[in-house]
């Protein structure tokens, strides 16, 4: 919590900042350091899905329909797949999304508070056709969904 | 090229269009005829402005027979233009001196997979490094549903026309020279212009006849 | 003729199943799908966000802005410029689409050289280019109006009909023209689809979709970056930028593509 | 410098509607450049969404997220005229912070 707080200040980089900006400036804190401590390293950094369901907690989570995933079947390019998860599972407080074939398949994390709504709409680099995976948390239990998109080639190829 | 027989190119054009009608892969442009001089014009104002980059050279622009019929007629030659034509660049076929038209399908099916070569960002002519651009055009195995439309589909090729040596023949000599069989046809002749080699043509022959061939399947 | 009848009546009966199966073609829906997931967040609106504080910011030998630039409704008149050109203009004696005419201005304007303005106006996705930046400003300007190219003067209308000669006249090794892609309704090139230039209905939906950021190279491309894209697959050698050639064909598709409103810049593949 | 942040936030009867779209390379590190050399990753690893003051959405992202990101969220509790107040902090510690008012 105490992190959290002093992530948020920096991210607004307003108000409070100088006191940190002094501490970054003489050496004492690098920027990266600050928010390497919030941003997950481990879950982000994992491999393969297990490694991030595991990261993150969630190697146990089970599939529940209320959870909806919303992918194209067909991507005609990799670099933008358009990707929608909204929860309707009650008490939902943070979606993860994974692409399961990329390199490092955690995509994004997201912890919604103070009347967010549990869903999001994100744009994916796929670097191959692959399954993509929701993990939705709620009441402390992780839910999951998932679908494949295909990735196409496109264009003249020349 | 500039005297046409204008009822002979009337009844091609009204066959081309009964054709086009009934049959949705025949090429049928639009029918479009530019002018003798328009057709001065656009070359004239090319080699003023195009300029030669890499292989790709400003003889790109120095048309040959064909060309210059397709460009006069608006891709619709009188049938006997065509059939001359046809003859003679079914004269320049060079098929395979062993006879043999058949390679390796999975090859092939790489061939048709890439688009690549004879571009300006190509720095060499290595034919064994080009694509035949085939899937951007046709359909060809099922597995592959990113496929293009401009030709006609081949899935089922060999099955449909049986895998004879007489199959072999015409698919090797079609993606060698496809105009000694339409004499302005929309696909590039690939072996003509040294853009695919005699091993990769054989390739994509066994791509489209191999009854092994996903294509056949 | 009795060969290619044959082969016409073979590809007639393998095509029957092909052809009512495309309409519920699950490739073809699950593009659409795609496409319509895409939605409008457009990064182009990054590009025409710099290209707004380029276009008033001094600039150049001369430090000047380009807020007196004439891109032919005027000087300083940016708004609906772009759904009118190209056009000519009669300072230059020749007929500019809008990127020719912006170059212009930096030159006559800001004191830019020839060579600066020519020197790399094809960005990549590192490094967008002034020009995409400034294009991007101008043609967002023309959002919702009607494309109404003048095509008036004589040298406009020889400017399309040299843009027309230009589309159909096929060389090169591949015995290309631009009307082997873009000739036919209907057709697509691998899933991308293909408008067919030569009748008003497909170039009115295409033109009035262009400048596009493309996803697949994550850039803005501009009219002239999609010309010479397309002599590039048509194994052409190279054309020169803002020629007149370029130009040409630029007047030729905006006057087929004319009355329909302007959407760009357009998100594409 | 990096882009400003293009966002646009409306309500849509009792719930607010965010979307933004972020100027930024996302670099994933797995790339490389011409010469053959690997391109070190630059990416957006934090991004919070505050509105009226309160955050709303707390992110972490990571490298497939693609070139130039956009994400859209949904709330209840906002009305027209809030102000929604979107940051991000990649990899290098380079930081942007932009601001509008609910439609």
């Amino acid at each position: 919590m105490e992190m959290n707080v002093t992530r948020r200040t920096v991210l607004r980089g307003a108000g409070s900042l100088g006191a940190l900006s002094a501490l970054i400036a003489a050496g004492a804190l690098k920027p990266a350091a600050v928010f390497a401590a919030e941003w997950n390293k481990g879950a982000f950094e994992a491999r393969d899905s297990a490694g991030v369901l595991k990261s993150i907690g969630a190697e146990s989570a089970t599939e529940n329909n209320k959870l909806v995933l919303k992918v194209p079947d067909i991507a005609e390019n990799g670099a933008v797949v358009p990707v929608e998860v909204v929860s309707g599972i009650p008490n939902t407080t943070s979606i993860a999304i994974l692409v399961e074939k990329n390199p490092l398949p955690l995509s994004a994390y997201f912890d919604f508070s103070n009347g967010a709504l549990p869903e999001v709409a994100v744009r994916l680099k796929l670097g191959q056709t692959s399954l993509i995976k929701a993990v939705a948390k709620a009441d402390g239990k992780f839910f999951i969904a998932q679908k494949e998109v295909k990735v196409t080639v496109g264009g003249c190829g020349g | 090229m500039k005297k046409i027989n204008t009822p002979l190119l009337a009844i091609s054009m009204s066959i081309a269009a009964v054709l086009a009608a009934g049959c949705a892969t025949q090429q049928s442009h639009s029918m479009h005829q530019t002018s003798p001089e328009m057709i001065q014009k656009a070359f004239a104002a090319m080699k003023r402005d195009f300029h030669a980059r890499a292989i790709a050279t400003m003889d790109r622009l120095d048309t040959d027979k064909v060309q210059d019929v397709c460009n006069a007629t608006g891709d619709v030659p009188p049938e006997e233009m065509a059939a001359k034509l046809e003859a003679e660049q079914t004269a320049t076929l060079k098929l395979p001196a062993d006879g043999n038209y058949m390679g390796d399908w999975k090859a092939g099916e790489k061939i048709a997979q890439s688009g690549r070569g004879m571009t300006w960002r190509d720095k060499k002519m290595e034919p064994e490094k080009n694509g035949g651009n085939c899937y951007n055009c046709h359909q060809i195995s099922p597995q592959e549903v990113s496929y293009g439309t401009i030709g006609p589909s081949l899935l089922g090729f060999g099955k449909i026309r049986g895998n004879t040596a007489e199959t072999q023949k015409y698919a090797y000599s079609k993606i060698y020279n496809s105009k000694a069989f339409n004499a302005c046809s929309t696909m590039p002749r690939f072996g003509h212009v040294g853009a695919l080699n005699e091993k990769q043509i054989k390739d994509l022959v066994a791509l489209l006849v191999d009854p092994a061939s996903p294509v056949n399947k | 003729m009795k060969y290619r009848i044959a082969i016409m009546a073979a590809l007639v009966a393998t095509w029957t199943g092909p052809v009512l199966a495309q309409e519920k073609d699950p490739t073809i829906a699950g593009i659409e799908k795609y496409r319509e997931m895409l939605g409008d967040d457009n990064p182009a609106e990054l590009y025409e966000a710099r290209g707004e504080i380029l276009w008033k910011k001094a600039d150049g030998p001369n430090r000047v802005s380009l807020e007196k630039c004439d891109l032919g409704l005027g000087p300083g008149v940016v708004k609906g410029a772009y759904a009118q050109s190209p056009r000519y203009f009669a300072d230059a004696d020749r007929v500019m689409d809008i990127e020719t005419r912006i170059n212009w201005c930096r030159e006559k304007i800001q004191g830019f050289s020839s060579a600066d303005v020519k020197k790399k106006p094809f960005g990549s996705a590192d490094k967008p280019s002034q020009i995409e930046d400034l294009l991007a400003y101008v043609v967002t300007a023309s959002k919702g109006m009607k494309i109404a190219p003048p095509n008036s003067h004589p040298k406009e209308k020889e400017a399309y009909e040299l843009g027309k000669a230009l589309f159909f006249v096929r060389a090169g090794p591949y015995d290309f023209s631009c009307a082997s892609c873009h000739g036919e309704d209907e057709k697509r090139i691998r899933l991308q689809g293909l408008p067919n230039l030569t009748t008003p209905r497909d170039t009115k939906a295409s033109h009035a979709a262009w400048p596009a950021y493309r996803v697949s190279t994550s850039r803005l491309h501009s009219m002239q970056w999609r010309i010479n894209d397309c002599y590039r697959q048509q194994r052409f050698p190279e054309p020169g930028y803002m020629t007149d050639s370029v130009n040409a064909l630029i007047t030729y598709l905006a006057v087929t593509g004319e009355g329909e409103l302007y959407k760009g810049p357009s998100l594409k593949r | 410098m990096s882009d400003p942040m293009k966002i646009r936030a409306k309500m849509n009867g009792d719930v607010a509607e965010i979307r933004v779209l972020m100027g930024h390379p996302m670099e994933t590190g797995q790339r490389k450049d011409a010469a053959g050399k690997p391109i070190p990753p630059h990416f957006i690893q934090s991004m919070t969404v505050e509105v009226g003051g309160k955050m709303i959405v707390d992110g972490q992202i990571g490298t497939s997220v693609s070139r130039n990101p956009v994400f859209g969220f949904k709330m209840k509790g906002a009305k027209s005229g809030d102000k929604v107040v979107i940051s991000w902090v990649d990899n290098k510690g380079d930081k942007r912070s932009d601001s509008v008012a609910i439609a």
